[in-house]
């Protein structure tokens, strides 16, 4: 079980080069197959996760939540994608036409990027990056100007200011999500997220730095634009902000990505604080995914539950509380780090 | 040595947050509010200009297209006026049912008052909620008139008929949970910090204000004004019973919110009052098929609805007909506010300022 | 502390979800509906005495029919019913004045009509009604026509309201002579009823219930009369 | 000498980050330049990959693809008010064209003398080392701690300053 992902690789490697390919070329053609896994998993586990969304926040409103097509309602998100794959791919007439075009699809590929570092189970990272973690943050930031190229694109004053919020938004938080993550890689002494890992081998981290999860968490929960952040949306107030004048597959296209970068930014918390693919009994890509579901249940519960923040207090958070706090974390954790040495540990 | 453009923001009539076809036009400096345009009428139906092509009995049904989130009340100001007019007397029993009538479309305008602005604010699960618990007054309404939402049950006169049966054990059961449904709003939803930084200090609208703009009902209470038409000027038969006005003191969105648990609150005591004394008896009284005021005659006669006070200005012609009916809504003049509230908030107050004035675009624009 | 209301709200939340749902599959799971549910407006062909209250109840025009009357008959003949439901309030004011509960509310609520022109309900004369009085008496209006939602009290009731109604129209002086005291007041409401069907049926119904109630109403339709004549006379 | 993998990635990369470049200057949208602009980042932020210096090819993402041009863009849609088609037309006079011209020629022959001193087309030495971040960290908190701390201290007043400004505005 635990080898079974590896062993195809290895597998298909060596079949192709018995077939008298040169290696370097078997390894180009097992990464871009390797490529269309994971976004095969991503489109998967969006499916699944947009229907979980919509049946946790039924259960929660003790309502029955999307029951009609297959057991529980299961199909409910193919049929939705077969809709809105079918439908007219309506582009408004005063729009900046080539910023609106290819703006989801931009975010979609950035959003898709960020699964290149990101360990899925023993030695399954795609790429071992030795900044595997700066990597992530730098590649995540790229999503803004995604954001920024929809709002202005679509030439919609809802749109421009659900644009200008979350970027506005997302450049805050980076800060203190990147701070937040400094602990960790303290503790760690690594940029890459496999050694981080194996670094929580006797100690998940979320033990050694509740406050810096708790700021991660926050400040990831503001990156994903989710709720209770979730300015550039803001369905009440903006209408829809950025994505206002899309539809069809290109509003889907922004959905999926919001939902990837949701699984990323879980996978990711569940690998720096939660021990990552570490767990008895089971194989490791087996734990990393239930660790993210269950991170990812959390984010939803938080969604369902509070009511949006106002877009000054928003900012006010991330400036005078989170970076306060996460920069004083770092400071006590170096202190800490200093105290076990001297101790001999 | 900057200089910033203001433009403007048109929020509505086409928008999730407005309550109907409302239409604000604000004028934003960045994400400031510089001033609020509100445009009404996107949802005149002519009510008034109805009203004289119809008998008097015929325009019952009509009333509740006002204010259809709390029926029974814009009927009841109706059928009372009418019968100020005529000097109908109503049967003992018939002015209890009406009392409790009202007094659950008070509770159930309310409910829905809390959970839009919870939702309007981004919590969608508030909303649920408060739908859930206004469904059972939505069945009591069924149980009684056979109409959940317009129910047209009272008549000049008295009621349609007597309360059936079943009726008294649900709206027992009812009031005993009423207190665990108000726990559970203000645990949810009042209780929220973030919801209280979205409301306090926001929209705030001062005791002097609101009676300059003729605001009325909970929005005027929350300003912290002692004044309720069923103690400042009792109608039927509210002099009966003991309930307190709850009062705001700062008048913001917060203030505007936790009157209205409260008046759930107090509504309830009034159903247990009435519920305790209700005698039996008839509930139609003697009325003639057919109804001819005095030729020009006229009567203002105003209660306390769920959104404030809403009147009705009747002119007799001596037919059978009304020559002018004119109704003084609430939400109307609630609305005018708006910008008052809003200059200098943010975007997203605006949206928190809409929702604590709780209008009902079917009764502002008529 | 700052964030207690934010446990609270998240608690609450998780409460409810391992609760049960409180919706129901609808159309798989039908809603309960109260006794008194106003579905749709029906209509009972064979009750209708044309009286048209209804339609004069009506705000909005939703009802209209057409009769006919046939000479040497006494009463118009109805032929069709419309009930407009597009229009409808659902108000109950026509169902209120109706004397012989001809139009009341099922509980059937689905109402959605493909067609525009569906949403009329037109109810034409069941050629049952039509049959001679021979057939009738043979018994064969119990087996032809059929109304299932008569109860057996109410099929007595209306007996009697159609021979109280007959009596009334042959034979006013001696009916009326119990409610009435003065020959005078007699003679006028005679003349009311013969004027004025629904007069008659008014007092037939009134006679077959509430005696002392009869007494007033025919009282106050004379003196209404009266007063009439006077003033024409004045003029 | 065969191409290779990489020298095709190399190609790629380069030639799509001189097509943006070229993108940034002849779009009549400023828009479209900005964004362009943030295309050459990523392209040159590629290159870095390439050459194996990954942590910088990262921080080019960060700062200047992530941040810095969308402070361009906010910059340029907040301070601009006439059409978007009609933001960037070359300006017509013969002076400013000359004025350019020269600015280039001077920035192709010192880059060109640069190319030309330095040992053309010859790899030196090993790509780099695999540990580059912590040869950077040793390198900016031991050898040149000094240096990088009074570059955080300037960078820290001119984020006041900033803010002190920025403020300003709101009293008016």
């Amino acid at each position: 079980m635990e080898h079974w992902f590896l062993n195809i690789a290895h597998w298909l490697t060596s079949w192709l080069v018995s077939l008298g390919l040169a290696p370097v070329w078997a390894e180009v053609i097992l990464l871009v197959g390797q490529w269309t896994c994971i976004v095969g998993i991503i489109t998967l586990n969006v499916l699944v996760l947009i229907w979980l969304e919509r049946k946790v926040a039924g259960f929660m409103q003790q309502r029955l939540g999307p029951n009609r097509l297959g057991p529980y309602g299961f199909f409910q998100t193919i049929a939705d994608t077969l809709k809105l794959l079918t439908k007219e791919d309506i582009i408004p007439s005063q729009t900046d036409k080539l910023i609106f075009k290819i703006a989801p699809m931009f975010f979609i590929i950035v959003s898709v990027m960020l699964y290149a570092v990101l360990p899925m189970g023993q030695d399954m990272a795609v790429v071992n990056l030795n900044v595997g973690l700066f990597y992530f943050i730098s590649v995540g930031s790229l999503s803004t100007i995604c954001l920024l190229m929809a709002g202005w694109g679509s030439n919609n004053k809802w749109s421009l200011l659900g644009a200008m919020r979350s970027v506005a938004q997302m450049i805050s938080y980076e800060i203190p999500l990147a701070f937040s993550l400094l602990g960790v890689v303290m503790i760690s002494g690594s940029l890459n997220l496999s050694d981080i890992v194996q670094a929580q081998h006797n100690l998940w981290f979320i033990l050694l730095q509740p406050v810096a999860f708790i700021t991660f968490f926050i400040a990831a929960t503001a990156e994903l634009n989710r709720g209770p952040f979730d300015m550039p949306e803001a369905e009440q107030e903006l209408t829809a902000g950025a994505f206002t004048e899309y539809s069809g597959m290109r509003w889907a296209l922004f959905f999926l990505a919001e939902y990837t970068n949701l699984v990323a930014v879980s996978a990711l918390a569940a690998t720096l604080f939660l021990g990552g693919w570490q767990g008895p009994f089971l194989p490791s890509w087996l734990w990393i995914i239930l660790k993210t579901y269950l991170i990812m249940m959390v984010f939803m519960w938080l969604k369902w539950t509070f009511p949006r923040i106002r877009m000054d207090h928003l900012m006010s958070l991330s400036w005078k509380v989170l970076i306060p706090i996460s920069l004083v974390n770092i400071v006590l954790t170096g202190a800490g780090i200093e105290i076990f040495r001297w101790m001999g540990w | 040595m900057f200089t910033t453009d203001i433009y403007t923001i048109n929020i509505g009539p086409q928008h999730p947050s407005t309550h109907g076809g409302l239409h604000v036009e604000a004028l934003m400096d960045g994400e400031v509010v510089k001033d609020a345009i509100v445009h009404l009428g996107y949802v005149h139906r002519s009510m008034e200009k109805i009203a004289e092509s119809r008998t008097y009995t015929q325009f019952i049904p009509y009333t509740s297209r006002l204010d259809y989130l709390a029926t029974h009340l814009p009927t009841l100001g109706y059928v009372q006026a009418v019968e100020k007019l005529m000097g109908v007397e109503v049967p003992e029993r018939a002015e209890y049912i009406r009392v409790i009538l009202g007094e659950l479309s008070r509770i159930a305008s309310h409910m829905l008052f809390v959970g839009s602005l919870a939702i309007d604010l981004g919590a969608t699960t508030g909303l649920i909620y408060c739908l859930r618990d206004r469904e059972r007054i939505m069945d009591m309404f069924e149980m009684s008139s056979g109409q959940r939402l317009l129910a047209s049950y009272m008549r000049i006169g008295g009621v349609i008929q007597d309360l059936p049966e079943e009726f008294f054990p649900a709206v027992d059961r009812f009031l005993n949970d009423l207190h665990g449904m108000i726990e559970e709003y203000n645990g949810l939803i009042t209780g929220n910090e973030i919801l209280q930084a979205r409301c306090k200090g926001i929209g705030i609208l001062s005791p002097e204000e609101a009676i300059a703009y003729g605001v009325t009902g909970p929005n005027l209470r929350a300003s912290g004004v002692l004044y309720d038409l069923r103690k400042a000027d009792p109608y039927g038969i509210y002099e009966r019973f003991e309930f307190e006005i709850p009062t705001g003191q700062h008048g913001d969105c917060l203030d505007r919110l936790i009157v209205r648990i409260k008046e759930i609150e107090q509504s309830g005591y009034i159903i247990r009052q009435a519920l305790k004394k209700m005698p039996t008896g008839e509930v139609r009284g003697k009325v003639p098929k057919l109804l001819k005021p005095e030729k020009g005659k006229e009567v203002y006669h105003r209660i306390e609805s769920a959104k404030g006070e809403l009147g009705f200005y009747l002119v007799s012609d001596g037919t059978e007909k009304p020559f002018r009916v004119h109704v003084r809504a609430p939400s109307f003049v609630n609305l005018m506010i708006l910008p008052l509230i809003s200059r200098g908030g943010k975007l997203q107050d605006i949206i928190a300022n809409i929702a604590t004035l709780d209008p009902v675009l079917g009764e502002s624009d008529r | 502390m700052y964030g207690k209301g934010l446990l609270k709200g998240l608690g609450i939340t998780l409460k409810h979800t391992f609760e049960k749902d409180i919706t129901i599959q609808y159309p798989e799971e039908m809603p309960f509906l109260q006794e008194r549910f106003r579905g749709c407006l029906s209509f009972d062909f064979g009750k209708c005495i044309a009286c048209g209250l209804c339609t004069k109840a009506c705000p909005n025009n939703v009802l209209s029919f057409e009769t006919v009357k046939e000479e040497g008959a006494k009463k118009k003949k109805l032929l069709n019913y419309t009930i407009d439901l597009q229009y409808c309030l659902f108000c109950n004011l026509c169902v209120e004045v109706c004397p012989t509960n001809t139009l009341y509310f099922t509980h059937s609520f689905e109402l959605t009509k493909f067609k525009r022109e569906d949403i009329k309900i037109v109810y034409h004369r069941p050629p049952e009604l039509d049959l001679l009085p021979e057939e009738k008496e043979t018994g064969n209006l119990e087996v032809q026509v059929e109304m299932p939602d008569i109860t057996e009290a109410e099929a007595k009731r209306l007996k009697q309201l159609e021979a109280m109604k007959t009596a009334l129209g042959k034979n006013p002086q001696k009916v009326l002579s119990k409610v009435l005291d003065t020959e005078e007041d007699i003679a006028i409401m005679a003349n009311l009823m013969a004027s004025d069907e629904k007069k008659l049926f008014k007092m037939a119904e009134l006679m077959l219930g509430d005696r002392e109630k009869a007494r007033k109403i025919a009282q106050a339709f004379v003196n209404k009369e009266k007063k009439d004549r006077q003033q024409e006379g004045g003029e | 000498m065969s191409i290779t993998i990489n020298d095709g990635v190399f190609i790629i990369i380069s030639g799509l980050t001189i097509v943006s470049a070229l993108g940034v200057v002849f779009s009549r949208n400023i828009i479209h330049s900005a964004l362009f602009l943030v295309l050459a980042f990523l392209g040159v932020a590629g290159i870095f990959f390439e050459l194996g210096a990954g942590f910088l090819g990262l921080v080019q993402i960060l700062v200047y693809a992530g941040a810095i041009s969308v402070l361009i863009i906010f910059a340029i849609m907040l301070v601009m008010n006439v059409e978007a088609e009609k933001t960037n037309l070359p300006n017509p006079s013969l002076k400013t064209h000359l004025w350019g011209a020269c600015l280039a020629l001077l920035l192709i022959i010192t880059l060109g003398t640069s190319i030309w001193r330095s040992e053309l087309f010859q790899v030196l030495g090993p790509p780099a080392v695999s540990d580059a971040v912590g040869l950077l960290a040793e390198l900016m908190l031991g050898n040149y701690v000094v240096a990088f701390e009074v570059a955080a201290v300037l960078l820290l007043l001119a984020v006041v300053g900033a803010i002190i400004l920025a403020r300003g505005v709101e009293e008016e």
